[in-house]
């Protein structure tokens, strides 16, 4: 079936996303930017939603919202908060860091300017129904040897937060 | 389950002490603990303090000399200690005597007696002895007693108490404060010349906000 | 405590906190916590305060500040005469006021010089172990309502209620009875109170196997239990605990067997002791506790003497001048009294040795590295009634 | 209309179909339909509760406390709504909606019956478990936005005791999706595990497995399925923060966990929360192990005669609840003091019976007894959370965790393995 | 009119710029990791928008994005307690010790 609405839903996600990313990076209060960025991670869940890819969704929501925003909640509790929010927010080289951004956002305008042929203009249509088997098998069979690396990172990425984190071992 | 244990036995069989002997198990109708007197009416006189011997009592003499006077009363026996050795006795009573549990630390005032306005007591046991003894030593209003605290852990809150409500200090106790009344209040309720009714009006005006408590 | 809960507050801007650096230590480390427990708190049992520094869930430190409910019972003695005292002591540890009131008759009665006629002592004993029966289901039931097993208090409270009826029968009161007088007990026993007490006995005995169903077996209990505020023997005699809690620390030590008062010598008994010395332990103990409280129910229901239940006491009671001490093993430990005569109608000093007091100031040797649920275990484990530790 | 009407013909859900007024309507029907068994769940618990504990429960408000619940709801709404002056008021106020719209978004795809669905996702099952997740969010807003110890430490357990057993709970899933890729009928039966054999994720999907399989995956390879689903049930009490593993909320520790500082409207917020997350978690543990929608035997008993006795359960369910609700009425004391409840009583139970026998209509009965075997098995699971609230202490925080770390985890990893083993070999 | 690729692209470079933004300017290291996940989020939204066109591989990868994602926000956030509990603050100008 198709979408409905695809235009408001897409223009009404985006504004989200983009809105709430502008939040996480204004906020003086880290729990505050951490609930925006939940709202930035929801509405691209909904954009991979409409870009067909379920699969992709549906652990965007597992994993980025259930997982690592609630340890980045997690770790906001465990520290003080209150002193930092009292403190300057932006760092002496701000307007560097702005001025990088902005030639940044400069580069992406140039190069969509001078390779504007080769973008595509049209979209073209993916089976739904099947996309969680077909991403399944492409990670277990096309992509084993990165899946185990993943996942090996992951072991190395508990070890770490582990040892990091505990006081006496 | 420990309640299977056919043994009924106290953990220590109360030994014929010179102290209080619980009455003859043949004569139920005769209440626990006064073998010195017969069961009458009290009289006006009533019975009076006997002096109490026993071999430990020659013990302390021998050490303390004329500092302590060893009584015994309705059976139950108490040592009157000097200020200065009390000290000294507890810790015998504890390290040589066997005295380990520390049942209780109070204060009697006496505003009448001079320069002795307080009995101190403390109420000791003796879990192997199954005995009971009580030291009480006079002292002034201002005095210092000394804190028994590295001795029995008990006395700590004991003796916050005592402080609390009669205003002795106990001199070593690691953190003498009012327990049962707050922090700021005036005065030692126990203490006879606090009026029952009396109360720190300021201490209730400024913290709860109310005229009175009463 | 108040200076500390001050320094959260400081002024907002950047250059003050720099300036204030050496002053504005952080009180507590990065991941501590000071909780606030009490007074108002669901399982302090009453007005108790504990103060908690955490470490996350972990119990760093406890300071407990108690005299939410200190009504001045002993200043109140000093203006009373010992017959008007005696119901004040019920209010006390109003769960169990039949011993309290049993401690302070004996103890009048010692400095008397008088005693109570066997059968008052009978009935006295008969009484004091339903109360202790009921003292220890009230306990239970909070308890076990504390570690989150809330169908045990109701089980609890409809066989307390059963003991409460007693009570009512004999005396018109449920819970601050006053059922003692200085001399024995004022009211003859009610028509067929042997057969209530009985039927009681009959009633309550499988019940209490009903509450060892519920919980002694139960994986979550003993992972909750076992192990928990573990008080060994001789931190028990340092700290002067008493009562099951010694007695689960191995301690095989009961007044009622060590110093008989009332008529006990009469009646076999035995005294459950633990090993560990830890929650589970102690909840061992008070159920073994209850049983034998059982036992000498029956044994005395069936040996209830013939005579006066009323000794002979003048009617202005004047004892001689003298001071005694008289302590009973109430439901919670040693009870004490130490009384001062002056030779008048008043007590001159009435001092309590309130066993739950004493008990309390265990609390922070056994949550030492506990965790917050086990305070409130611990809590419930010894036992306490604020109106016996503030009186 | 003709779209209205259409979508009946049509065997989809109305999110396939495409009929956006069903869907709506179904949103609709499922948000009264929870609400409302929301209310008769806090009543029963109350009731069941309190039988298990010799008491009565609730007994003024209607008869037997029937009105009970609706009581509470009035006397929560006009309840004054406190917020602390120090609390952070957005988040503290985001905090219940939170909450509330997880628990109800995870609807959106649980089958009350093949066509009872708002629609079928292609990732039913990871976006329930997802959605489910996003509840521990709301909790930890609240607790921290109160501003206050008791709720940040509730905060904290709750979102410690989510994680750890959300991944339990996802190995205990993923045997059962492992389960839905096998062809072959029986209790071990394997099929052809080949390259063709594709699993699903759709809730839809993996109850028609279970029916092409002629078993529940319970039974499946029968001590694997069992250990997942035990694996699952247990985790899912830990997920909704029920007795035994409530830390969150522990009354006696926490005071009230990370709703201390709610009152009023909000903190009904909840508490409808919970028990809607409660309903949602029991649905998915239906749909996965115990058949979803599928009645006791369909292939055993099967037949024309059999299809007809087991469609009139649910008419004989509502008429056994009139009958005891008119016994009721009967043996009420005959008192004036009574003649309002019992009037009340007495048009409930003609109520019931009424429902009861709309339900033997068979068009009516065909499209509704698949929702009444789900409706069943979710209530079975619903009394299983009052029991255990009746039986259980509550578990110690490092304990709760060692059991998800420790037991469940490995179990969980274990069993999958050797589920796919056995559907391999 | 229709969503094309290049307005997922535009809603991708745009978080990118952000989340750039937020890591160069903001002092708080619990926001630069936030605004770091902003970036990978944005890179995923392009590997999502151009698996469209060309295949499947580009959700793979965005899978693995996630969890390299994930590994880096455990591995980060216990740095930053590890920092926090040694010098009880967590702004980036004042980590300027290799050893502490």
């Amino acid at each position: 079936m198709d979408p409905v609405a695809t235009p408001y839903f897409f223009y009404g996600l985006s504004a989200v996303a983009v809105l709430s990313a502008v939040g996480v990076i204004m906020r003086r209060n880290p729990v505050h930017s951490a609930i925006a960025l939940i709202f930035t991670l929801l509405s691209l869940a909904g954009l991979y939603l409409m870009l067909y890819a379920p699969f992709v969704a549906g652990v965007q929501i597992i994993l980025y919202v259930g997982g690592i925003v609630v340890l980045f909640l997690f770790v906001i509790m465990l520290i003080n908060i209150e002193r930092m929010q009292r403190e300057y927010q932006f760092n002496k080289q701000w307007l560097v860091g702005l001025l990088a951004a902005a030639a940044l956002g400069a580069l992406f305008v140039a190069v969509y300017v001078k390779g504007q042929s080769i973008f595509p203009q049209h979209a073209v249509r993916f089976p739904e129904q099947l996309n969680t088997q077909q991403v399944g098998k492409m990670l277990y069979v096309d992509y084993l040897l990165p899946f185990e690396i993943a996942s090996l990172l992951l072991l190395v990425a508990i070890v770490g937060a582990v040892v990091m984190a505990k006081k006496r071992i | 389950m420990p309640e299977d244990k056919p043994d009924q036995k106290p953990a220590s069989p109360p030994p014929p002490a010179a102290g209080e002997k619980p009455a003859a198990a043949a004569a139920p109708p005769k209440p626990a603990g006064e073998p010195a007197k017969p069961a009458t009416p009290a009289k006006p006189a009533g019975p009076v303090p006997q002096p109490w011997e026993s071999e430990m009592v020659e013990r302390f003499c021998r050490r303390f000399g004329s500092g302590i006077d060893p009584k015994t009363y309705l059976g139950q026996n108490y040592i009157v200690a000097d200020p200065s050795i009390v000290y000294q006795l507890l810790q015998m009573l504890r390290d040589s005597e066997q005295f380990d549990y520390c049942v209780d630390v109070t204060a009697v005032h006496y505003p009448q007696r001079k320069d002795q306005e307080f009995d101190v007591v403390w109420i000791l046991y003796s879990f192997p002895r199954n005995e009971r003894v009580r030291v009480k030593t006079m002292l002034k209003d201002g005095d210092p007693a000394p804190s028994v605290v590295a001795l029995w852990g008990t006395a700590n809150w004991l003796e916050r108490e005592c402080y609390d409500m009669f205003g002795i200090r106990f001199e070593g106790h690691p953190d003498l404060r009012r327990i049962l009344l707050p922090d700021g209040w005036k005065g030692h309720p126990l203490r006879k010349e606090y009026g029952i009714t009396q109360q720190d009006s300021e201490w209730v005006k400024l913290n709860l906000g109310i005229e009175s408590g009463q | 405590m108040a200076d500390i809960l001050k320094s959260e507050q400081s002024p907002s801007s950047v250059e003050h906190i720099e300036a204030e650096k050496g002053v504005d230590q952080p009180f507590l480390d990065a991941t501590e916590l000071i909780l606030n427990m009490g007074p108002q708190h669901p399982s302090t049992h009453g007005v108790l305060r504990v103060i908690l520094k955490l470490d996350g869930e972990k119990v760093l430190n406890t300071e407990c500040v108690i005299g939410y409910l200190h009504r001045g019972v002993e200043k109140i003695a000093e203006h009373r005469t010992y017959a008007m005292f005696n119901p004040y002591v019920d209010r006390m540890d109003y769960v169990a006021a039949v011993s309290n009131g049993l401690g302070y008759c004996e103890a009048v009665e010692k400095l008397l010089n008088v005693e109570a006629p066997p059968r008052a002592q009978w009935v006295r004993t008969i009484l004091t172990e339903l109360n202790r029966i009921a003292s220890h289901q009230l306990w239970l039931g909070t308890h076990a309502l504390d570690i989150g097993a809330i169908t045990p208090l109701f089980y609890t409270f409809r066989d307390r209620e059963e003991i409460l009826k007693i009570f009512e029968k004999y005396c018109g009161a449920r819970l601050t009875t006053h059922a003692f007088r200085i001399g024995g007990c004022l009211y003859e026993t009610y028509d067929g109170f042997e057969q209530d007490v009985k039927k009681f006995c009959d009633f309550v005995t499988p019940k209490v196997d009903e509450y060892e169903t519920l919980l002694t077996t139960n994986r979550i209990w003993l992972e909750r239990t076992k192990g928990v505020g573990v008080l060994k023997a001789e931190d028990c005699i340092d700290l002067g605990v008493t009562g099951p809690v010694l007695r689960a620390s191995g301690v095989k030590w009961d007044l009622r067997k060590a110093q008989p008062y009332a008529a006990y010598k009469n009646f076999e008994f035995d005294i459950p002791t633990g090993q560990n010395g830890d929650t589970y332990d102690r909840y061992l103990v008070r159920v073994a506790e209850m049983r034998q409280a059982l036992r000498i129910i029956r044994q005395a229901v069936d040996s209830i003497p013939e005579g006066p239940i009323m000794g002979k006491v003048p009617k202005v009671m004047k004892p001689p001048v003298g001071e005694i001490y008289h302590s009973i093993e109430a439901p919670k430990g040693e009870l004490g009294y130490f009384i001062v005569s002056d030779g008048s109608t008043q007590p001159y000093r009435v001092r309590v040795r309130p066993p739950s007091f004493v008990n309390l100031q265990a609390l922070s040797k056994m949550v030492e590295g506990a965790l917050v649920a086990d305070v409130v275990a611990v809590i419930g484990t010894l036992d306490i009634v604020l109106g016996e530790v503030d009186r | 209309m003709a779209d209205f009407s259409n979508y009946l013909n049509s065997n989809l859900t109305p999110g396939q179909a495409g009929a956006h007024l069903w869907v709506v309507i179904y949103i609709l029907i499922i948000f009264a339909a929870v609400s409302l068994a929301v209310i008769a769940m806090n009543w029963l618990e109350r009731k069941i509760l309190a039988h298990m504990q010799v008491r009565l429960g609730p007994m003024r408000v209607g008869p037997h406390g029937l009105l009970q619940p609706i009581a509470d709801a009035l006397k929560l709404l006009i309840k004054e709504d406190i917020i602390p002056e120090n609390a952070d008021k957005l988040v503290f106020w985001m905090a219940p909606l939170v909450v509330v719209i997880t628990a109800f978004t995870t609807y959106i795809v649980i089958p009350f019956g093949p066509t009872h669905a708002v629609t079928d996702m292609n990732i039913g099952i990871l976006f329930m478990l997802g959605v489910a997740s996003l509840g521990t969010l709301g909790i930890i807003m609240a607790g921290w936005a109160s501003n206050s110890h008791y709720p940040l430490l509730g905060s904290l357990r709750s979102s410690a005791q989510m994680v750890s057993y959300e991944v339990a709970m996802g190995m205990a899933a993923v045997s059962a999706i492992l389960m839905t890729s096998l062809r072959g009928t029986g209790v071990y039966g394997i099929g052809s595990p080949t390259a063709d054999a594709i699993g699903t994720l759709s809730m839809i999907e993996i109850v028609r497995a279970q029916m092409n399989q002629h078993v529940w995956f319970v039974f499946k390879f029968f001590p694997l399925g069992l250990a997942a689903f035990g694996i699952f049930a247990i985790a899912m009490v830990a997920e909704t923060n029920r007795a035994p593993f409530d830390l969150p909320e522990a009354e006696s520790e926490l005071t009230a966990g990370f709703h201390t500082e709610y009152s009023g409207f909000r903190w009904s917020l909840f508490f409808l929360a919970e028990y809607a997350a409660m309903i949602a978690v029991s649905s998915i543990a239906v749909t996965l192990w115990l058949g979803g929608w599928l009645r006791p035997f369909p292939h055993w008993l099967s037949g024309d005669a059999w299809d007809t006795a087991f469609s009139i359960f649910p008419a004989f369910t509502f008429f056994v609840l009139a009958g005891m609700a008119l016994r009721t009425t009967v043996r009420m004391p005959k008192h004036p003091y009574f003649k309002i409840q019992k009037a009340g009583l007495g048009v409930f139970g003609l109520l019931l019976g009424g429902i009861g026998l709309v339900l033997l209509v068979p068009p009516v009965r065909d499209r509704v007894q698949d929702i009444y075997w789900f409706a069943i098995k979710v209530a079975a699971f619903m009394y299983l959370y009052i029991w255990y609230r009746g039986t259980f202490p509550r578990y110690r925080f490092d304990q709760l965790m060692r059991l998800g770390w420790k037991f469940m985890i490995p179990t969980g990893i274990g069993v999958l393995i050797a589920t796919a083993l056995v559907g391999v070999l | 009119m229709e969503i094309t690729t290049l307005h997922y692209l535009v809603v991708a470079s745009a978080l990118f710029i952000i989340g750039t933004i937020g890591v160069l300017t903001r002092r708080n290291v619990i926001i630069i990791l936030m605004s770091i996940e902003l970036i990978l989020n944005a890179v995923n939204l392009n590997l999502v928008a151009f698996s469209r066109l060309y295949g499947l591989q580009g959700q793979v990868f965005s899978i693995f994005v996630i969890t390299d994602a994930a590994a880096e926000a455990a591995v980060g956030l216990g740095i930053l307690i590890a920092f926090f509990r040694n010098k009880e603050t967590i702004n980036a100008d004042e980590i300027d010790l290799l050893k502490f």
